[in-house]
């Protein structure tokens, strides 16, 4: 059975060639058919593995070709298929399709729908490859393809300066993190020899007892590239300004699948993380902080993708934090709910915009809910699981996270109490956005209001089943430490049990600590509400409170400035420096070299003066010199 | 005087009759002769080449050893008597406004003076020859009378000619005394028995080498070169810088190789020094030249230099046998490479300057579109002139380097590559004026040469065979040498 | 096939369908004539490439006496590494012979003429097996550059191309020079005086010489390839030159270079080359990162590129002289790849200028809304410029890098890993602002490409997304023979820690 | 035997070497500059005749001679040469003709 | 006074006259005196000559330059414009330079000097040989007629070169209807007056 996982990527990518090739002259419209069915071909191949391989979870591999054999460096590009892979796989392909099938009618107007349906499913082709490479190139490859994708949709509608300089802004940021990436692979391939995975995790152990650190600086280094991928701080710029891109685009790169691409790089290489204790830490305290950085930001945006996008960053700071805590299960287990119930908001809010021609600030909006009661419904379902609400799939998830952070020693109070501040920052910005959209007075035009109306079919329907996702996609966590996801991925993850780092909770435990964010939940709505739908205390009178810290939030804490002026300016400043130095001293020295000659050679042409007795002189000199020599040279 | 001594003259003689049959041809054959008197020559010449290579002697001289008749003689007499020859052919585009035949006559009496150089055994003759070959040219660069800088570069090159030859005369003037004999291989053999370090010995020698250096035009003793050359009637010009400095060299080269071989020591450093001034000045100074013919000039200073290199390094020591003989393999290959693609050179510029008027850059601009054929040929000589392969400049400068490497004298190798860079910087501007300036001189309505195209072709011709197999011309220089049974080749 | 000279037929078909077209007048034959000439040969070398055993060392060999006089022969063959070279050659040729078609006018004889000339000199860089011959050919093909800029170039193109000659002619005439001393050296101490390269390549030269000698040869193959700081003639050249040689300079001239350290510095000169191992490693860094930094500031497309191969080329020296398997296969990828990829890229730029009639960037922009294929394809090249994964420019500097690890001189192969970062900011950054945004008034009606020029760039895109997606392919033609070098090199490493 | 001895022979020679020498480096006429030349001759011409006695060898008597008869023949091309620059330009002063040059 | 010492201060006479007739060739004004001057050395050589028993060179010294060279000298004089000629400045500005140079290659003989001179081998004409032949004009001939015929030869020839050139230079071009051997040296020297009034400028040589 195993032997057609190559199908699962291949088919995008037959769908990514003919689109590619034919889709502008012949195919057209129909690009997006081909593209659906690569992609629901790889969906439906790839459950049929999930079942296939559901009782024994033991890694197998298809080997395709050697890529490259250079001394003692061999590689062969070879599929992985293991729990870890199929787990992303389904919900890769499922959110995939989804989106695929929104996109038919997000995109039925727009000139470049073929160009559209040519990206869409080579980035799930790329994504496909990179959870189930078999070693760190493959992966690096597709890590970067990954980026490449995004530049290529987040730049989608390139005729706008800002699209562009998003897509630009994503692959580079990315860029940043690759190279990180990238010195940790080579850190890797430089100690352990070979790229493998298997190869690698059994030889962590000796590696760490023969060169201690080492590993440590190969988890950092890795955990960089993901910090760029999955968009956490410092990296995490690039993510709110790629919701320039489609938005379906927004809900597959940005919230399901690649974003996702670090946690599942960490989480992959578990057996090297566990190993590193310091590296754990880090991993944690960034992804907590980048939590609750990215949730305060979240709530003083106004356009509805952005705030999207840094719940976004700060729920992947979250899974951070869990990956950081030795709970890759519970990471990986909120990277699934996650990615339905935020495919599910981003291509609800792709719903709104499409609704009402194309407006994104939620200041004005208002009142869409009777308007819009599919998209709306929808919408709340997402919202309440990602805010946490007891029982939709962000509830468990997000639960079981916390519970392992908090057991996870001293250091896990800190991060518990900054990843419940996000929670309840998370709930409160998801309603602020959920009352501002749906409920309360129109804000809109009143001609432009009318014309809001609710999406056709094609896109209501992916509305629904993701909203049935994000209503059960938790259960296969439930009951917690001990539901299907645990019991799947439970050989995966052996090794933070070996290294100690899983502790079991107690069932009191359990169910405080699920009281416990249920209320946290609950408290954030409620200040949503009240701010937001009662306005007692009104918005404008919360940010009076502390209007430099207003500013600060609104601003994005001024880092994307930073960014520009500091590292975008300086690289500039330095290149400009570089390119007067290039023409005026290194090039100067050679164009100097060449008017010395002329130099030299026209001040012996004016010797040469034309008359004879200077032509005389010159040979009586010449003479005298000569005998001079010979004399000097007989005594 | 025997037989063997007439016959090893032969070409001297032919080449005597021809002139003066040239000048009672002219004398009593009216106005319309040219052609014929063309004809007479090149016959000729192809004669006198034919008897240098078949009528050889079995002794290696002749005349009591004044004259020398080995491999190294012929091999420059063909090379002259060539020289001469399509220098005549070059000259007869012109004749319209030069006395031909006394021209042809006196190029022909030159290289009967080259011809007696390139033989030589004795300082008698090399005198002699040095004067026979000065004398005619001196008429050749003045020819164009009506020329103010014809007679001005005449006048230059006479009254310094005459003064270096009168430091020559004094310097043999003492090696004679000092010696007793003017015979370059007794000289050496008495002085190698004799204390040679006595300065008395320099002064003469130091003369001799400047009255050569003058001759071969090497800096500090070149000023006349670039007044003369440019002064002069275009295929005066060619024959000077072709003809008879390439007959200095031979007979530089017969006093380093046989006479001088005692004094080795004092040679050496002077030559070098010299040459390696003549490949800076030359080189350099052509940079700013502007005409055509004064840059060739400086260029052909610059090639002295080159040449010098491997006259050098005939004295110096090598762990690879037989370094003597290859050095002057070298410059005898360089001579024939140098003469053959100045001649083509000076021909192009001969064409120009009679389509153009004039022999200045300008004067070449867009001769790519108006006359494809000549510019290419231009491009062919100015490639080997810098040394570029497939031309023949190439192998010339690799043979001299080869040799100059192996002698030890890497560092003047490297001056010479470094200053043939700079070399490529002005021989590639006269290919720029041609092709890639936007420019159309004035074109005067002049029919094209058969002769002057005909030069150009052989030129090509040669220096692209020499350029691409020159294992026959190299072997022939090598072979020449080996009957020079002297000192300084049998090491 | 022992008999037939292929090599010798491949190397000088060019040179007779350049003399046959000197003869003819009308266009179309005298394309028909070089295209011919160059499809021939290029097939022939892809059948040399079928003949080909990776590992049995030099093969095709052929040899006769060319001037005994001064031991110099006319000998050819050919291994991994320079068969890979041979094939980009005439590969890269028959495409700008057939790209010509379109797009030269003016001269078309002397053009075509010159171009079949570069060929055969390229060509016989490559395949030479005599020093002497190799030095030919490394000097027969200035000129036909020299022409190719300067008549059919840009309004700096005097300037240019003299500056190029001269800075060549500087480099590579020291190098005759010590080839000169190799030949007397190793004749001094075996007898035997040769110029074999092989042979010469056996013998075991003392350290002073080998210092003296390596920057000689050193100086030519760093101005070749260029390295900083001798780079600064390959922006003028560049931009001056016309499409096609912008083509050819970089896509094989600069080969020739990274090829000299590989087959000669290497194995003739192991102790000097390990004493220069740090200079040259730091001049790569500087080269790879410099060159990013000054092609990010630059406002013309061509110089941009232009920088970016200094860049691109720095890799390549720095796996060189990483000493390693890895990082010598990487150099040699990466020069494959460079060679497709910017040769691509020049063609781009060429077709835009074609069309646009400027190459300043701020003059541009918004043009993949008139020209779609074309954008497609440029993103393509300017994708596998900046070495994305998948595609050819990835493998090398990904090996490069590797070797760097491998080698212990991990910083910098840290420090060339930000060259990406900046490779990907100038490339994203140049291709923003010349292709995406909004179109300019006098750019609405420029035209898509035909569909020769389509199917020329996409010649290339194949070969790019082929050795970057199974680069065992190209891999497998050399390794053998680079890996003979490594070993060569670790051999004197040891024998020279024995004396110590 | 000679009387007095080669020695004062020589000196002269050497004397009238470089005073011809000399001539030619400082005089500005044409003619003046030509005659030193002749002066550097005749020295010569003493130094063979001394030494030529001196060793009893009569080739440097020959070797006036030749020397004699070059002179002539230079003389007889030179002032051709000098007639007909001054057709042109009407000085026979060497710092006036210099219009090739550089 | 026995012989030796008169021959001794018969070259004295001789020798100073020489240098300084040689000093006045470089130093006088007047050309013409200057070719006087240049035959009062001759003269004087001509008697060292016969000093060292060379009859044949003394007598050959007269005729060819005294007879020959300088007459040559003097009617070129005569030829050319004097008058301008003699007012001008003498010397050239490097002078002093040339001075200075002439001194170090005196210097260069004054060191010279400290060596002694070893001269060459002897040869085989003794004054007795000389003797036997019959004279110094039978010696120089047997040796100039038998051993050094080829160098007469060429020596001939390069006179006949020499005369070929002289013509050449002196006659006119064949195009010009009449040359200036067939004008009359009065009209010629007109002609020339003429030109030097107008001081025209060669039009095919731009400065």
């Amino acid at each position: 059975m195993v032997q057609v996982a190559w199908l699962i990527p291949a088919l995008p990518l037959i769908a990514f060639a003919i689109n590619g090739a034919l889709g502008r002259t012949y195919l057209k419209k129909r690009t997006g058919i081909i593209a659906n069915a690569g992609v629901l071909g790889a969906l439906v191949v790839s459950v049929l593995l999930f079942v296939a391989q559901l009782d024994h979870a033991e890694p197998e591999t298809v080997s395709l070709w050697t890529w490259a054999v250079s001394g003692d460096f061999a590689l062969d590009i070879v599929l992985r298929v293991d729990a870890l892979t199929l787990v992303m796989l389904l919900v890769v392909t499922s959110v995939s399709f989804m989106v695929h099938v929104y996109s038919i009618g997000y995109m039925d107007n727009d000139p470049g729908f073929w160009r559209f349906f040519t990206y869409l499913p080579l980035f799930v082709f790329a994504m496909i490859m990179l959870v189930m490479a078999n070693n760190l190139l493959v992966l690096f490859v597709f890590w970067e393809a990954v980026g490449l994708c995004s530049y290529l949709l987040i730049g989608f509608w390139f005729e706008r300066q800002s699209a562009s300089a998003a897509a630009v802004k994503a692959f580079l940021t990315n860029r940043i993190g690759d190279v990180g990436f990238l010195i940790g692979l080579l850190l890797i391939w430089h100690v352990f020899g070979t790229l493998n995975y298997d190869e690698i995790f059994s030889l962590a152990p000796v590696v760490e007892a023969a060169r201690p650190g080492i590993l440590t600086l190969i988890c950092l280094m890795l955990f960089v590239g993901a910090m760029g991928k999955s968009a956490q701080f410092p990296l995490h710029v690039w993510l709110p300004d790629a919701m320039e891109g489609p938005t379906p685009v927004s809900a597959l790169i940005h919230a399901a699948t690649m974003v996702t691409a670090g946690v599942y790089m960490v989480a992959r290489f578990n057996p090297l993380y566990v190993l590193s204790s310091t590296a754990m830490t880090v991993v944690a305290l960034v992804g907590a902080f980048t939590a609750l950085f990215a949730a305060t930001i979240g709530l003083t945006q106004n356009d509805i993708k952005r705030v999207l996008a840094y719940s976004t960053v700060s729920q992947l700071g979250l899974m951070f934090m869990a990956l950081g805590v030795g709970a890759f299960t519970a990471a990986i287990f909120h990277l699934a709910t996650h990615a339905f119930f935020k495919g599910l908001l981003f291509l609800g809010s792709g719903s709104v915009i499409h609704g009402t021609d194309e407006e994104q600030d939620m200041q004005r909006m208002g009142g869409l809910f009777g308007k819009m009661p599919v998209t709306g419904a929808t919408y709340i379902i997402g919202g309440l699981a990602l805010s946490g609400i007891i029982p939709l799939a962000g509830f468990w998830s997000k639960d079981e996270l916390l519970g392992a952070t908090l057991l996870s020693g001293d250091l896990g109070y800190l991060l518990f109490v900054l990843g419940a501040l996000a929670s309840l920052l998370t709930a409160v910005y998801t309603f602020r956005m959920i009352f501002l959209t749906f409920f309360g007075k129109t804000r809109m035009a009143a001609e432009r209001f009318s014309h809001v109306h609710e999406s056709p079919r094609v896109m209501t329907v992916p509305l629904i089943v993701l909203a049935v996702g994000a209503v059960g996609a938790g259960f296969v966590g439930v009951p917690p430490e001990h539901g299907l996801i645990h019991n799947y991925l439970h050989d995966t993850f052996l090794a933070a049990e070996f290294a100690g780092l899983v502790h079991v909770p107690s069932t009191v435990f359990v169910l405080a600590l699920m009281a416990v964010s249920t209320v946290i939940a609950l408290l954030g709505i409620l200040v949503a509400y009240g701010i937001f739908m009662r306005r007692s205390p009104a918005p404008e009178s919360v940010a009076g409170l502390a209007p430099p810290l207003h500013a600060l939030l609104v601003n994005k804490y001024y880092l994307d400035d930073f960014y520009d002026a500091v590292l975008a300016g300086g690289t500039r400043t330095a290149g400009g420096l570089f390119a007067w130095f290039d023409l005026n001293i290194v090039d100067g020295v050679v164009n100097l070299i060449g008017l010395v000659v002329r130099g030299v050679g026209g001040g012996l042409r004016r010797m040469q003066t034309g008359r004879l007795e200077n032509y005389a002189f010159s040979v009586a000199l010449g003479t005298a010199l000569v005998l001079a020599f010979y004399i000097m040279m007989a005594r | 005087m025997e037989t063997q001594d007439l016959i090893s003259i032969l070409p001297e003689i032919i080449l005597t009759v021809i002139a003066a049959s040239v000048l009672m041809v002219d004398a009593f054959g009216g106005q319309r002769t040219h052609r014929s008197l063309m004809g007479l020559v090149v016959g000729g010449s192809v004669i006198a080449i034919l008897v240098s290579v078949v009528a050889r002697v079995d002794a290696t001289s002749a005349f009591g050893g004044m004259v020398l008749t080995d491999g190294f003689a012929v091999f420059f007499k063909v090379l002259f008597i060539a020289i001469a020859a399509l220098s005549i052919v070059l000259a007869f585009a012109q004749s319209k406004d030069v006395p031909f035949a006394e021209l042809s006559a006196l190029i022909l009496f030159a290289t009967v003076g080259m011809l007696l150089l390139g033989a030589t055994g004795d300082l008698i003759l090399l005198y002699l020859g040095v004067e026979l070959t000065s004398i005619p040219v001196y008429v050749l660069v003045a020819i164009k009378r009506d020329r103010f800088r014809a007679t001005e570069g005449a006048l230059k090159y006479f009254l310094l000619g005459a003064f270096a030859s009168g430091l020559l005369l004094y310097g043999i003037a003492w090696l004679f005394g000092l010696t007793g004999t003017t015979n370059l291989a007794d000289m050496a053999l008495y002085v190698q028995s004799q204390d040679a370090s006595s300065p008395w010995f320099l002064l003469g020698l130091g003369l001799l080498l400047v009255g050569l250096a003058f001759k071969v035009a090497a800096v500090p003793f070149h000023m006349w070169t670039p007044d003369a050359y440019q002064g002069a009637p275009t295929p005066s010009t060619a024959f000077l810088a072709a003809g008879a400095k390439m007959g200095a060299m031979a007979g530089l080269l017969r006093v380093v190789v046989h006479g001088l071989e005692p004094w080795q020591d004092m040679v050496l450093p002077i030559i070098i020094a010299v040459a390696v001034a003549s490949m800076i000045v030359g080189n350099f100074v052509a940079i700013w030249q502007r005409d055509v013919k004064r840059l060739l000039a400086y260029s052909s200073i610059a090639h002295t230099g080159y040449m010098l290199i491997g006259v050098a390094v005939v004295h110096t020591q090598s762990e690879a046998g037989g370094l003597a003989r290859d050095a002057v393999a070298a410059v005898m290959f360089y001579a024939a490479v140098y003469a053959l693609m100045t001649l083509g050179a000076f021909a192009v510029t001969f064409a120009v300057e009679r389509r153009t008027g004039g022999t200045d850059m300008e004067n070449f601009q867009n001769l790519g579109r108006t006359s494809p054929l000549l510019a290419a040929a231009m491009v062919i000589f100015m490639i080997s002139l810098t040394g570029i392969p497939p031309a023949a400049g190439f192998f010339g400068k690799l043979y001299l380097l080869q040799v100059a490497v192996n002698g030890g004298l890497t560092w003047v190798a490297v001056v010479l590559v470094l200053t043939s860079t700079v070399s490529a910087y002005y021989y590639l501007r006269v290919v720029v004026n041609m092709y890639m300036v936007e420019g159309q001189p004035r074109l005067l309505p002049v029919p094209s040469s058969t002769a002057i195209s005909a030069v150009v072709a052989i030129g090509i011709i040669g220096t692209l065979v020499l350029g691409i197999y020159p294992t026959g011309a190299i072997e022939w220089a090598q072979s020449a040498l080996e009957e020079v049974g002297k000192l300084a080749l049998t090491r | 096939m022992d008999s037939i000279p292929i090599l010798s037929i491949v190397l000088w078909l060019p040179l007779i369908a350049a003399v046959i077209v000197l003869f003819l007048r009308e266009r179309r034959a005298m394309f028909a004539v070089a295209m011919a000439g160059s499809a021939l040969s290029l097939i022939l070398s892809v059948a040399v490439w079928a003949g080909f055993s990776p590992g049995d060392g030099m093969q095709f060999r052929e040899s006769f006496d060319w001037l005994p006089a001064l031991g110099i022969q006319y000998a050819l063959g050919v291994d991994g590494i320079s068969l890979l070279m041979v094939l980009l050659n005439t590969f890269l040729f028959f495409l700008c012979i057939v790209y010509a078609w379109a797009s030269v006018h003016d001269r078309v004889k002397e053009y075509l003429f010159t171009m079949l000339l570069l060929e055969v000199g390229i060509t016989g860089v490559f395949l030479a097996l005599d020093f002497v011959l190799f030095y030919v050919f490394w000097e027969i093909m200035l000129i036909p550059m020299y022409v190719l800029i300067g008549v059919w170039g840009g309004e700096r193109r005097v300037y240019a191309t003299v500056k190029f000659v001269l800075y060549t002619l500087f480099g590579s005439l020291l190098m005759l020079v010590a080839i000169l001393a190799l030949y007397f050296v190793y004749g001094n101490t075996t007898g035997v005086y040769t110029f074999d390269i092989l042979e010469l390549t056996q013998g075991t030269y003392g350290e002073r010489f080998q210092l003296w000698a390596f920057l000689a040869f050193f100086l030519a193959f760093a101005i070749k390839v260029p390295m900083v700081p001798f780079h600064t003639w390959l922006p003028d050249a560049h931009v001056e030159a016309p499409t096609t040689g912008s083509v050819i300079l970089a896509g094989i001239l600069l080969k020739m270079g990274g090829y000299g350290f590989i087959r000669f510095s290497l194995p003739l000169f192991p102790d000097a080359s390990q004493a220069a191992q740090t200079i040259i490693l730091v001049l790569s860094v500087i080269a790879i990162l410099y060159g990013a930094m000054v092609a990010l500031m630059q406002t013309d497309l061509k110089k941009l590129i232009a920088y970016s191969s200094v860049s691109h080329m720095g890799f390549v020296t720095l796996g060189i002289f990483s000493f390693t398997q890895q990082g010598l296969d990487g150099a040699m990828m990466q020069m494959f790849s460079h060679g497709l990829v910017t040769g691509a890229l020049f063609l781009c730029v060429g077709q835009l200028y074609e069309r646009t009639h400027d190459r300043r960037i701020a003059n541009l922009g918004g043009l993949a809304h008139r020209l779609p294929i074309f954008a497609a394809l440029f993103l393509f090249f300017s994708l596998a410029s900046i070495g994305l994964p998948g595609l050819s420019g990835f493998v090398g500097e990904f090996m490069v890098l590797l070797g760097a690890f491998v080698a212990d001189i991990r910083i910098f192969g840290v420090l060339a890993v930000f060259g990406i970062i900046l490779s990907a900011a100038y490339m994203l950054w140049m291709y923003w602002r010349v292709m995406l945004g909004s179109l300019k008034e006098v750019h609405r009606r420029l035209e898509d490409l035909t569909r020769l020029e389509t199917a020329i760039l996409a010649a290339m895109a194949l070969v790019t997304l082929w050795a970057g997606i199974q680069p065992q392919v190209f891999i497998g033609i050399f390794t053998a023979d680079t890996s003979g070098i490594v070993q060569a090199l670790t051999a004197t490493e040891v024998s020279s820690a024995l004396i110590k | 035997m000679i009387i007095p001895a080669l020695e004062y022979y020589l000196v002269l020679g050497a004397a009238l070497f470089i005073i011809g020498l000399l001539g030619v480096l400082v005089r500005r006429n044409l003619l003046i500059v030509f005659m030193s030349i002749e002066l550097i001759l005749l020295g010569a011409n003493v130094t063979f005749v001394g030494f030529a006695v001196a060793l009893n060898n009569m080739l440097g008597q020959a070797f006036v001679i030749f020397s004699l008869t070059v002179a002539a023949a230079e003389a007889a091309v030179g002032l051709a040469i000098i007639v007909a620059l001054s057709r042109h330009r009407d000085t026979l002063n060497v710092d006036e003709i210099d219009t090739l040059k550089g | 006074m026995n012989s030796e010492t008169l021959l001794s201060l018969i070259f004295a006479y001789l020798a100073l006259a020489c240098v300084a007739f040689a000093v006045l060739v470089i130093m006088l004004r007047n050309p013409v005196q200057c070719a006087l001057a240049l035959v009062g050395v001759v003269f004087h050589l001509a008697g060292i000559f016969i000093l060292l028993r060379a009859e044949f060179l003394a007598a050959a010294h007269i005729i060819i330059y005294a007879g020959a060279i300088i007459v040559l000298f003097l009617f070129t004089m005569m030829l050319l414009n004097l008058g301008v000629v003699e007012r001008a400045r003498q010397f050239h500005v490097q002078a002093p330079l040339a001075i200075v140079v002439g001194a170090i290659l005196f210097l260069e003989f004054v060191v010279l000097t400290g060596a002694t001179i070893t001269v060459g081998a002897q040869g085989a004409h003794s004054p007795a040989w000389v003797a036997g032949q019959g004279g110094n004009v039978q010696a120089l001939g047997q040796v100039l007629f038998r051993d050094y015929l080829l160098p007469f030869e060429i020596a001939s020839v390069l006179l006949t070169a020499a005369v070929v050139g002289a013509i050449v230079l002196a006659k006119q071009k064949p195009r010009r209807p009449r040359s200036s051997s067939q004008m009359g040296v009065g009209e010629w020297m007109a002609e020339r007056y003429e030109k030097a009034k107008t001081r025209e400028q060669d039009p095919a040589e731009p400065r």
